[in-house]
């Protein structure tokens, strides 16, 4: 089940000034436990998913780009500022932490309209009803949060992030906790954000839902950045992982000799009539792959690059080190 | 972008830290526990013969030096601790809001909920003393400013240590109520010692004691306590590792 | 699954669990069937292999068979080496498999497991899915998970009940559900010596009787099916004809998803 | 010769269990014995051993050094060593804070740590789960109990100052068996009972010895104060317990003004809060979600 594909990725807004979100050679240990050594990206308007093994410092990345934690190297801005000191930056930025713990005795109206207050919100009440309403809490406004599922406390959570129509948008695994219909809403907000010029830094698990969220990817193992942009490109940059390629068709035996023959792939495995071909010619193959089953008139009734989803891409950078 | 006036931060931060502290268990506790100082100032008024200076010891020892400091603890600790140790400071945290708005807000939230619940007791039990008017009203004072004195220096300790409850007793039990009555300089900065001197100034009862400053100095050194603790938690506010 | 385990009475209706009911005879089913917790809560001083032998034992399980018991299936779950490791020294993957491993210990006929790969990173779960997949295969026990993940579920399961707000969405075996082809996706690369190439390809597949659909400048052509009986040639030829190069042909299936989002809106 | 026909490779996969299940009651004794591990720290870090481990201590310390004395010294330091044996139980202020150490430690790690919805997956119920635990706690008070008390009994007979004649022995020591039993079981239900309020095993404490004062101190003051007669005593537990058990070794009261109230009434205190007890921690449980 191939997800349907993404937007295109947003242009970079080619403004000079600093990028909205920078990290430049961040680095951060608690006593001798490297957490987060030497990062550097930066950010702009678009939606980027943050992925990484557990306890691959995702989460400490995220409270350093909040200024929850203070770097013990390098340097993070936000919107240029730094979010630890600086008072009026912490209004534009919307965060919605990995724990669980939320206000309970507060009803959701009450969690997600102190949020709006002390973000100093114009009028409070009606952005605190629309965030609800755009997170489908607005039928249990008036239950307290501390008798919330996990997909409702996440919920809640996102609202008190939103509340605030921040410019920075950091979710630590927003979608955990939610069923399939709220998680598809979840991702038309996300793409609705990160088009209007937020720029949306999300942490996830679940990549098939990241390759439908966005294609910008920032991939974190053991605190150092792995890999950074286009995860589709990102495939084609690993030429030492040839591509491997299902082909389900009649004619398995003769389809497979001709582009052994031709040289295009260079292993073939035949199982129940179905053909496997790994080749690090990926142009060469797409280009002529139809052409050669035409000749030999066979037919192609599936053809399905088994290693370019986002899996495929993250398992190699990951594994490899 | 809007920055939040100080007086609304500390408002708002008041009221979700008021909800947060108020739990049944709590409530019901400390209502009990009241019960006991108003039972024993009802025994004291019907037996000793001299009951201004019986209630002035009694309202000193079992109010300022225990009831006031353990509710207090429970709830000053609690206020900002809490809040660090389930994650939810951050909710507080990331805001436009200035930090000591936060640790103000914290404070008068605890207090809020600390003082009814201890200087009703109290002076009900100064009433029940039937020792004079000067002795409730020297009681209410008292309590009042040892109510806010201790809401300070606890609300401090919760963001300072791991289990603030531990610390907190060894305060009021080892150094307030063991070490100040040897050590003087100890005695410079318990609150117990000031509240004591206040009560005593007022209603006139004297006692022995290794430290007695003037009601003047005793107010006046309250109110520093009350400030310097808040200062300190300012500072540990924007200094700390928010979770 | 607290209903399922006799722990919560059903307000009407009645449930049959290996034939035994619930609630009448509680004990002797939930010595029959086991049980892994939704969070990730251990007891964290305790050494895995301690863990596990006492839950088995509980279980019914004599106390010597309990002992060698727990060390087998710690091994079986890839925690040998650490089966002597307190259950809180162990990363969030480690501890699924000790949930596993305590709820295989006392050889139970159903094994209910909330959430299985909750908080894992996506190289941990598979693992567990793979553990889970090969205890229903190879060990011959039942299992029931709940999960909020669609293709976790369509990637290890036989059946499924699908509850929305309670109420019964859908049941039924996955592969009768799921599966039926609804329609071809032809994904084509923009090549620079070919620009009109993915142009060309959808008019020779339209003019060769197909229904195609194509997004504003996506490179994705969809394909009704059912119109002809041989799209596949079709494609061949009109992807051969343009000199385009073919990245994916794929049958969209009914996914589980499909089915989810039909049956909600 | 061909080596390869003994060769044999073994299946090291799952093996199914067909062996007999044992019931509820083999449940019932493992979670008591893993109960009573947790309690003395067994298979944890030392400093868990430390408290309940001290007081233990304290008291065999006690009884050893005494009747060391008495056995180097001769009979006239046997003067403590009186004739009846209930006087030599652990004073009751040791005894609630030994159970108020031991019982949170049984029932409150389980909240915490997930060990609950565990227990109630399997065969074990509520009720059978709370047995299983009152095993264990009033098994540990019965070693703060008992056993000093078995120790004098023993040195007083072989000196030669215990009950004369075997009918009387064996009396006593039924007696002291039954006192010694009953009490820890009240103990130890009065403990769990107000440790099932909170999560935290520290806070627990507290509220079990809050609980003891909350009762002993105002019934002390009212009797004191008032006139509502010697019954209003019995609303402390500790103290009517304690009591109880002297009439049922039919030794002297533990204060006089214990004396003055019946046996039946001491017995009806001693049910009531028994019942009290049992009565806040299955109503609390039975709310309690499982899962």
């Amino acid at each position: 089940m191939s997800p349907q594909p993404p937007p295109p990725p947003q242009p970079q807004a080619a403004n000079h000034t600093a990028s909205m979100i920078d990290v430049s050679n961040a680095s951060k240990s608690f006593g001798n436990v490297v957490a987060v050594s030497d990062v550097s990206f930066q950010l702009n308007a678009g939606v980027t998913a943050l992925l990484g093994p557990n306890g691959a410092g995702k989460s400490t990345l995220f409270r350093m780009l909040c200024g929850l934690t203070t770097p013990t190297a390098g340097t993070v801005k936000v919107l240029g500022r730094d979010a630890r000191h600086d008072t009026p930056v912490r209004g534009k930025i919307g965060l919605s932490p990995q724990q669980d713990a939320l206000f309970d005795r507060l009803t959701a109206f009450e969690f997600v309209e102190i949020a709006a207050k002390t973000h100093g919100v114009k009028n409070p009440t009606s952005a605190t009803k629309h965030a609800l309403t755009l997170v489908d809490l607005a039928t249990v406004t008036e239950k307290n949060v501390g008798s919330f599922s996990k997909g409702m406390r996440q919920r809640a959570k996102l609202a008190a992030a939103l509340v605030n129509d921040p410019e920075i948008l950091i979710l630590d695994e927003p979608l955990s906790g939610l069923d399939p219909v709220q998680r598809n809403r979840m991702i038309e907000l996300f793409h609705t954000l990160g088009s209007q010029g937020k720029c949306v830094l999300i942490s996830s698990h679940i990549l098939d839902e990241v390759a439908r969220i966005g294609s910008e990817v920032l991939v974190i193992a053991q605190g150092r950045l792995a890999a950074s942009g286009d995860y589709r490109s990102l495939r084609t940059l690993m030429e030492d992982q040839p591509h491997v390629i299902q082909i389900t068709t009649n004619g398995a035996r003769e389809l497979g000799a001709a582009l052994l023959q031709k040289e295009i792939i260079e292993g073939v495995t035949i199982e129940d009539g179905s053909l496997s071909v790994t080749t690090s010619k990926i142009d060469a193959f797409g280009r002529s792959i139809a052409s050669i089953a035409r000749e030999l008139d066979v037919s192609l009734i599936e053809v399905t690059p088994m290693d370019d989803d986002l899996e495929s891409v993250f398992r190699y950078l990951i594994e490899r080190r | 972008m809007a920055t939040v006036s100080p007086i609304r931060a500390i408002t708002l931060t008041h009221n979700v830290l008021l909800k947060q502290l108020i739990t049944k268990g709590r409530l019901i506790g400390i209502t009990l526990f009241g019960l006991l100082p108003i039972l024993l100032g009802w025994v004291i008024g019907r037996q000793s013969d001299d009951p201004l200076e019986a209630g002035v010891g009694f309202i000193s020892y079992m109010g300022l030096s225990i009831l006031i400091p353990v509710v207090a603890l429970i709830f000053a600790s609690a206020s900002l601790g809490d809040t660090r140790e389930d994650g939810t400071l951050v909710y507080l945290w990331l805001r436009p809001i200035s930090r000591w708005s936060v640790t103000a807000g914290a404070w008068a939230a605890s207090s809020t909920i600390t003082l009814p619940l201890t200087v009703i007791p109290m002076t009900i039990a100064a009433i029940l003393l039937d020792a004079g008017n000067t002795l409730i009203l020297a009681t209410i004072l008292t309590a009042v400013l040892a109510g806010f004195a201790y809401c300070g220096i606890f609300l401090l300790l919760g963001l300072l240590v791991k289990n603030p409850v531990i610390w907190g007793l060894a305060y009021i039990f080892i150094w307030e109520a063991i070490v100040t009555s040897f050590a003087k300089p100890a005695a410079a900065i318990a609150v117990s010692g000031y509240s004591r001197a206040i009560i005593t100034g007022r209603t006139g009862v004297e006692f022995e004691r290794l430290f007695s400053p003037s009601q003047g100095t005793s107010i006046f050194m309250l109110i520093v306590i009350i400030a310097v603790s808040m200062g300190i938690t300012t500072v540990r506010l924007s200094r700390i590792e928010v979770p | 699954m607290s209903i399922a385990l006799g722990l919560r009475k059903p307000t009407q209706g009645a449930i049959r669990v290996l034939t035994l009911e619930p609630i009448k005879d509680g004990a002797k089913l939930r010595s029959l069937v086991s049980y892994g917790p939704e969070r990730n809560i251990l007891p964290d001083e305790m050494p895995a292999v301690d863990f596990v032998k006492h839950l088995a034992e509980v279980r019914g399980i004599p106390r010597k068979e309990a002992k060698t018991r727990a060390s087998d299936v710690l091994w079986l779950v890839g925690l040998g080496e650490e089966r002597f490791r307190p259950i809180g020294t162990m990363s969030t993957g480690q501890r699924q498999r000790v949930k596993l491993a305590q709820a295989i210990a006392a050889d139970p006929q159903l094994v209910f497991l909330d959430e299985p790969t909750d908080g894992l990173d996506p190289l941990a779960r598979d693992e567990v899915l793979t553990l889970i997949r090969q205890v229903s295969e190879e060990y011959g026990i039942h299992i029931m998970i709940s999960s909020h993940l669609l293709e976790e579920v369509e990637q290890i399961c036989d059946n499924i009940v699908v509850l929305n707000a309670g109420k019964l969405v859908v049941a039924g075996q996955l592969n009768q559900l799921t599966g039926q082809s609804t329609g071809i996706e032809v994904e084509l690369v923009p090549i620079d010596d070919q620009p009109t190439a993915i142009d060309a390809v959808e008019r020779s597949l339209r003019q060769a009787g197909l229904t195609v659909t194509r997004e504003a400048d996506s490179t994705v052509l969809r394909i009704q099916d059912g119109t002809s009986e041989t799209p596949a040639d079709l494609i061949r030829d009109a992807v051969a004809e343009a000199g385009a190069r073919l990245h994916r042909i794929q049958h969209r299936r009914r996914s589980l998803e499909d089915i989810i989002l039909d049956t909600s809106s | 010769m061909s080596a390869t026909d003994n060769a044999r490779i073994l299946d090291r996969g799952y093996r199914q269990f067909d062996g007999e299940r044992l019931g509820t009651r083999s449940a019932i004794r493992s979670t008591a014995w893993q109960t009573t591990r947790s309690i003395f720290g067994l298979g944890r870090k030392a400093r868990h051993k430390f408290f309940p481990m001290a007081i233990l201590g304290i008291t065999y310390l006690i009884v050893i050094i005494q009747l060391a004395a008495v056995f180097l010294f001769g009979n006239e330091t046997a003067g403590f060593l009186t004739t009846n044996s209930w006087e030599q139980v652990a004073p009751g202020i040791v005894m609630i804070l030994f159970a108020a150490l031991v019982a949170p430690d049984a029932i409150v790690r389980d909240q915490k740590n997930g060990m609950f919805s565990l227990y109630m997956s399997t065969p074990l119920t509520k009720p059978t789960y709370l047995a299983a635990k009152s095993f264990s706690v009033a098994g540990s008070i019965l070693l703060i109990t008992f056993g000093p008390a078995l120790l004098y009994l023993l040195g007083k007979t072989i000196k030669g100052l215990g009950p004369n004649g075997v009918a009387q022995w064996f009396e006593t020591f039924g007696r002291l068996t039954a006192a010694c039993v009953l009490v820890s079981l009240f103990l130890c239900a009065f403990s769990l009972a107000f440790s099932c309020f909170t999560n935290r095993r520290a806070i627990a404490s507290i509220v079990v010895l809050l609980a003891y004062i909350g009762t002993s101190v105002p019934s002390a003051i009212l009797y004191e104060e008032t006139n509502i007669g010697e019954k209003i005593l019995l609303v402390n537990p500790i103290e009517t317990a304690y009591e109880f058990g002297a009439r049922l070794c039919n030794s002297p009261s533990i204060a006089d003004n214990y004396g003055e109230i019946t046996t039946t009434f001491i017995t009806l205190g001693f049910i009531g809060w028994l019942l009290i007890s049992c009565l806040i921690l299955l109503v609390t449980y039975q709310k309690r979600e499982a899962i």
